[in-house]
């Protein structure tokens, strides 16, 4: 295997201004093998296999393919030398369809001339082929990707990355925004690729899958490798404390009992083709969890509650008051907060500092009329050490953060607010373990204040170890109501793909 | 069965034929009607002939603006061009140059202006919108120094005149080249892998690049484009008219990114609908040769321009988010 | 025998070349009425207002709209000459009876021009600077470089000998701006004792004026002849004197007599400004149409009147009446 | 220590006093000893007071386009708001109406405007380039119809004239008013709530409206104050000249949105520097000055500007990437 590996990168080495975000990097990778890439978020993974992809240029070291010395300047020599890469930021043309997507710089045309006719038909035909039969997923072909859901578009990008026909395929998180049922789907489609000896380096946070579909694991820790071990000598613990350079104490913090008094109480709330006769009550302090499939209409009825999507029949209470979510200054009036699933298009002002990112939601703090710099400074400073931000500090580019610092911030700007409830989509995507916890922490902190905390998630075991209670939904319908400490993953999964009928009624949801 | 009723629109969408703008299509039917109507002499021959041939410089001009704009980028150096070029090509004529000389060098001066555009955005990183208007200021004090203010007149060389002012089969011969451009420029953006690049650009420049597209140099080509095609109706214009006028062009780039736009092709890059830009340049010049027909007073002639302009495009909208 | 012109259009310059070329349309008597007289300045101004003021008052004369139906377009800005075109061809295919149109640009507006003349529609010409075609029947108004002349020539008769800075401000680069600078430049050129210190465009507008004026100042302060060839330009030019306190001590020298123009003159503010013969213009074009199309007179090529210099001297000898339209008794 | 260093910078550019375009800031050093070698007479005093009142309009009309660009957005009426609102509050003087109430009438009529624009882009969902540019176009149909073409004279009561014509200790007043301005737009951009709301709004629109910003409102307000501010450039204008022209700010949009970028605000938003602007407006005014000065042909004073706007933006492009 050493002896003619299909990849050698050699003392890598990048720096972005004075940071320095990889050191002397050895990576060796042979065909057929699938190379698990680890490390905190800022670790270095995007940054290393960008630099493989062509996309960033490096400061320092080689990098062979097949033993031969290459380039590697530009995303198109990195294609030419056989290497594809599916963007940890999907990287697609929200205009275009699926077709015109996977084939990207890449149309086929009828003849070798450059401005010969494309040929559309077989680029349909192809795709239709890649998505249904290779990827088995039924993504509407048609439709410009703009109007697709996150985990259809990530689909795409998965076979843009696997019509390239590269023998090396990098996956930088490629599950984040993929259900249970698909990322069965991804995982066999790397077990065919292994087989047919390619070359694969996974980049993912969720450490137990990777580890089941791995052969080796790299952990990077603070741009150099705190380890690069055959699978077999490994296990989530071990993976964690090369990653964080000592061990983790606990993942969930221990649950605290919601309050008695009620906060939140949702009745028969309606969307068509969305959501449908929704019903809950909550109580002060208590983290409820919604599970359910892509489409289930779990993000559409938490969006709703905040006034960004209408519902069109039902009621929602606070503190025992009628109140009217048409907009999101109404949701906001009530002191509800929202952190939405993508940080990057939803979330984070990319020109600005720490401090202006964390206060925006609540500029009150910084003064009645004249927002004065000093205290947004204090208030960026306490956050920042209370959340454990890692940033130089309140003055530091937001956009300089890693995602899971990012997160944290994010997170940090609604508590500002002192919100009554507190709506989180995917409240970890892309967040390493450690944050992950430390997410957990603040959120549970924030109910034990009082706060009323929805959580929507793919991820069944965080809503689990998270929640009091957990909901699942199936075609817009809750289906059933979980006690989280005494259920298990299995049980989330099987609701999500079954429908109500088969189910025995449901009727304890507080009522 | 339900997914061929999804794909016909779409394809036909795709390929820029039905399109965008709806909203503006049914707004350019009433007013067509209406004029119908109000000035007799509108649907005539000679007056339909005017109005297309009067709709020319505008339109070939905004085939060039549509790559721009659907690369989301903009050009507004096109009108200084268009003088640019064509003094150069009168001026060569009258000094007795052939005229595929004077044509060829007009057309590569508008060339080289689009160089010069894209290696300012692209290489030097300036803002389209001021790397271009630096040029059109530039490029209008240019013709100034090249003129001292003054037309260069006698540009009559008969074979010249054929490109402004001749017929075939009854249609103006500027009409039918700006039919070829058009078909040259669709094949170009929707049945090549160029066009792909092009409103790949404009959909996504990040993802352009780590696709692999050569941004900078297809950029840089369709600043040329635009330039060769503004030269294109600079030469058009100087044959039509036998002369060239320093001032030639001034407020096309306007003009030009209102058709473009009125034909449904967003400013915010990655769509474009060619067939809509006709439609938008046309629509323009009905509106104008309308307000001619119906002697409308002179000073009312912008109000109802601009407000034509607004119930276009807002017709588009309130269509477009019905069908949402 | 030559026609006796004078006795039509009082103060017609007869030394002008006034042949006809041959390719024009040739007088015809048309007997429907009203004609349609299109008329199409380059832009819709003071001057071009005074123009039309001309032209109304000498269509009352001839039985108001049930004689003449005058048609009005102005394109939007001076050197939109598209616009000019379109309504050249409208009014072509709309078979109108006569066209009066200003040239900014000759050259683009031959095409339609010859097209108008083939189709039978005369045209005329008037306050073009370049009149070079064949095409068109009559130029009305006035030699432009004859307005630079009569400045030049108020100049040299007030300061005689002396030697005197002169400031310029011109107009956008183009015809109007050199034909007057050419005839400025023929009389001042022979007195060596006037030198031209700056030369600055202002873009014919009073904002122009002012920020030019002040900041040609600083470099010359000794300028003491401010020449501006649009009285707009020199009305800016006034004020940036005053905010120096140097009108009055500064002569300005306009064109066009605008109705300010004249006033400044009056309170000493401006020294001299030249008439260029507005109104006059406006009612030649009529007299032209009603002598070639209701008359079926031939008429001469040129139909120049002199632009006139007023100052202090003879400012209260111009009619004020001449500004404005005066709707008058049907014949 | 390596923190103070990064940070210093940081919170001066955040509130817009250092800020952006450092490569303009040596190209307008250079300028003014170049010219200042070159015309003798450019550092006196009074040229130099010259030369800020000639900036004043632009200056005044951009600190407006500051925000607009801020937040993302473009506003092409705002020369023709400024010639619309300085002929109504003219005309108000002229017929007797008190000094205060013409030119607030001036001001509600240039917040009119604003509104226009806002629920245009905001309601109809027009985009910011076509609805501002349609609007342009109508307001100068409008003021032709309002004039005939004809300027409005006689602005001259003494109050009036007060405002662009009389100094306050040595300065001249509109410069004093200009400043008062940029004190107000300073503080209402970096130091309140609306400010930020703005940056947010240009910085990710998205992500505003989920943090709970009324976006609409706020470009709303954004337009409004664009348009208040060129009314009163107008009124400054008008009282400068007693008099108020039909075609006054006639292609001040570009002159504007030079103004801001040459200062360092990006189109592409959510940054904004004021004091670039100013520097921006006041470079401008510096080469049109330095133009006269030194009695540059007319021929090449379009060719000078455009290429000294190029290389002021290009030397902060070059200033910048050797940063990186
Ligand atoms: N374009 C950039 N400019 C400046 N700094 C950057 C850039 N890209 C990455 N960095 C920095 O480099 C470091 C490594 O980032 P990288 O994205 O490689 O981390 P990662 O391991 O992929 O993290 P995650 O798990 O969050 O995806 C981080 O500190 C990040 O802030
Ligand atoms: N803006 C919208 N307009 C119309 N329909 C929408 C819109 N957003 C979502 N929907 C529809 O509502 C339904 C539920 O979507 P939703 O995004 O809530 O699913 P989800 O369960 O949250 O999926 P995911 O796991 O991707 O977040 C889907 O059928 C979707 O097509
Ligand atoms: O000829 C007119 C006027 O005479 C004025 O002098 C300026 O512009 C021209 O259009
Ligand atoms: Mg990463
Ligand atoms: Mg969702």
């Amino acid at each position: 295997m050493a002896n003619n590996p299909l990849l050698e990168m050699k003392g890598i080495g990048k720096r972005f201004g004075n940071m320095v975000a990889l050191q002397g990097i050895d990576l060796a990778l042979s065909g057929g093998e699938v190379l698990g890439l680890v490390g905190e978020n800022g670790a270095g993974k995007s940054t290393l296999m960008k630099i493989l992809a062509g996309a960033y240029s490096r400061d320092g070291g080689t990098i062979a393919v097949r033993g031969k010395e290459v380039e590697l300047d530009s995303p198109k020599a990195g294609a030419d030398a056989g290497i594809a890469i599916i963007y940890q930021e999907l990287s697609l043309f929200p205009d275009f369809n699926a077709a015109e997507n996977i084939f990207a710089g890449r149309e086929l045309r009828r003849s070798g001339f450059s401005l010969a006719p494309l040929s559309h038909g077989q680029m349909r035909r192809e795709a239709r082929r890649l998505l249904s039969e290779e990827l088995g997923v039924e993504v509407a072909i048609d439709r410009p990707v703009r109007e697709l859901s996150l985990s259809d578009r990530q689909m795409i990008e998965i076979a843009k990355a696997l019509n390239s026909n590269a023998d090396i395929i990098i996956m930088d998180e490629p599950t984040e925004a993929l259900e249970e049922v698909e990322r069965k789907q991804l995982f066999a489609i790397i077990n065919r690729l292994q087989a047919a000896g390619k070359a694969i380096i996974y980049v993912s946070h969720r450490i137990k899958e990777l580890l089941g579909i791995c052969s080796r694991v790299m952990v990077l820790r603070d741009g150099r490798t705190a380890a690069d071990l055959p699978v077999a000598d490994l296990d989530v613990d071990k993976v964690v404390a090369a990653m964080i350079g000592g061990a983790l104490s606990k993942q969930f913090p221990p649950r605290v009992p919601p309050r008695s008094d009620p906060s939140v109480e949702v009745r028969g709330l309606s969307r068509a083709g969305a959501f449908d006769d929704i019903s809950f009550s909550l109580a002060k302090g208590e983290i409820f969890g919604i599970a359910g499939l892509e489409g289930s209409g779990k993000s559409a009825l938490l969006r709703a509650l905040f006034g960004q999507r209408a519902y069109e029949r039902g009621t929602v209470k606070v503190e025992g008051k009628d109140v009217q979510l048409t907009d999101i200054t109404d949701a906001i009036r009530e002191r509800f907060a929202f952190l939405p699933a993508e940080r990057k298009f939803e979330g984070i002002f990319p020109e600005h500092s720490v401090g202006w990112n964390l206060s925006i939601g609540n500029l009150g703090v910084l003064g009645k009329i004249t927002l004065r710099p000093s205290k947004e400074k204090e208030v960026a400073a306490s956050y920042i050490s209370k959340l454990g931000v890692k940033c130089e500090g309140p003055q530091a580019e937001i956009s300089s953060l890693s995602g899971g610092n990012q997160q944290k911030v994010m997170l940090a700007r609604w508590l500002l607010t002192q919100p009554k409830v507190l709506l989180l989509e995917e409240p970890t995507r892309g967040v390493d373990v450690r944050a992950k916890s430390e997410v957990y922490a603040l959120v549970q902190a924030a109910a034990q204040d009082g706060c009323t905390v929805i959580v929507v998630s793919a991820d069944n075991a965080e809503l689990l170890g998270l929640c009091h209670r957990v909901a699942v939904m199936f075609e817009g319908k809750i289906t059933t109501v979980v006690d989280a400490a005494t259920s298990k993953e299995e049980t989330l999964a099987l609701h999500s793909v079954r429908p109500p009928e088969t189910l025995h009624p449901v009727g304890g949801i507080n009522g | 069965m339900a997914e061929v009723a999804v794909t016909r629109p779409r394809h036909a969408f795709k390929f820029g034929l039905a399109s965008g703008n709806s909203g503006v299509y049914i707004a350019f039917v009433v007013l067509l009607i209406a004029l119908g109507f109000a000035a007799p002499r509108f649907f005539t021959v000679g007056n339909l002939t005017d109005v297309l041939r009067q709709a020319v410089p505008i339109a070939v001009i905004a085939f060039g603006a549509t790559f721009v704009i659907g690369m989301r980028g903009i050009d507004l150096s096109v009108g200084s061009t268009l003088a640019l070029t064509g003094l150069v090509t009168a001026n060569l004529l009258v000094l007795g140059y052939p005229v595929p000389v004077a044509c060829l060098a007009g057309l590569a001066l508008g060339a080289f202006i689009g160089v010069i555009n894209g290696l300012l955005i692209t290489k030097i990183g300036i803002t389209d919108f001021i790397a271009t208007m630096a040029i059109m200021v530039v490029s209008r004090g240019v013709v100034m120094v090249y003129t001292q203010g003054i037309p260069i007149t006698g540009a009559s060389d008969p074979a010249f005149r054929m490109i402004g002012q001749s017929y075939l089969a009854g249609v103006p011969v500027p009409v039918v080249l700006t039919v070829i451009v058009f078909a040259a420029a669709f094949y170009l953006l929707y049945y090549t892998r160029f066009g792909r690049f092009v409103l790949s650009i404009g959909s996504n420049p990040d993802a352009a690049r780590l696709v692999g597209i050569p941004t900078d140099k297809v950029k840089i080509a369709v600043y040329v484009l635009a330039g060769v095609l503004s030269a294109f109706a600079g030469i058009m214009l100087t044959s039509r008219l036998e002369s060239a006028m320093p001032e030639a062009g001034q407020g096309y780039e306007l003009d030009v990114i209102a058709a473009v736009v009125i034909g449904g092709t967003g400013l915010s890059g990655g769509r474009a609908t060619l067939f809509g830009t006709v439609v938008g340049a046309v629509l323009m010049a009905v509106v104008r040769n309308g307000l001619n027909l119906l002697n409308v007073n002179t000073f009312w002639h912008q109000v109802v321009i601009g407000t034509i302009i607004l119930v276009a495009v807002a017709a588009d909208r309130f269509n477009r988010s019905r069908k949402m | 025998a030559e026609p006796d012109y004078n006795a039509v259009f009082p103060g017609i310059l007869m030394d002008k070349d006034i042949k006809p070329t041959g390719q024009e349309m040739k007088p015809v008597k048309k007997d429907n009425r009203p004609l349609k007289l299109g008329f199409l300045p380059t832009a819709m101004d003071t001057y071009y207002q005074r123009v039309l003021a001309g032209v109304k008052e000498e269509i009352d004369k001839r039985g108001g709209a049930e004689a003449i139906e005058l048609l009005v377009q102005a394109p939007s800005s001076q050197s939109a000459t598209d616009d000019q075109i379109r309504a050249m061809e409208a009014w072509i295919n709309d078979g109108i009876d006569a066209i009066a149109v200003a040239l900014y640009n000759e050259g683009a507006l031959l095409p339609s021009i010859r097209r108008a003349t083939e189709a039978g529609i005369p045209v005329f010409l008037f306050n073009s600077p370049f009149a070079d075609n064949p095409y068109y029947v009559s130029d009305v108004g006035y030699d432009q470089s004859d307005g630079g002349r009569a400045q030049a020539q108020w100049i040299v008769d007030t300061y005689g000998d002396k030697e005197v800075k002169i400031g310029i401000l011109e107009g956008l680069p183009g015809p109007h701006t050199s034909q007057r600078m050419k005839g400025f430049n023929e009389i001042i050129s022979k007195h060596p004792n006037f030198k031209i210190v700056a030369q600055q465009p202002a873009g014919w507008v009073r904002a122009q004026g002012l920020s030019v004026t002040e900041n040609m100042f600083t470099a010359n302060p000794d300028i003491e002849v401010l020449v501006a060839l649009y009285d707009e330009m020199a009305l800016g030019g006034l004020q940036a004197l005053k905010a120096k306190g140097l009108n009055g001590k500064v002569a300005i020298v306009g064109y066009e007599n605008m109705k300010e123009a004249n006033a400044a003159i009056l309170t000493g503010d401006f020294s001299a400004t030249v008439d260029t013969g507005a109104k006059e213009e406006g009612r030649n074009i009529v007299r032209a149409v009603d002598e070639f199309l209701m008359k079926g007179n031939p008429l001469p090529k040129k139909i120049f009147v002199s632009p006139k210099v007023y100052d202090a001297t003879n400012i209260k000898t111009f009619d004020q009446t001449d500004y404005d339209y005066v709707p008058q008794q049907k014949m």
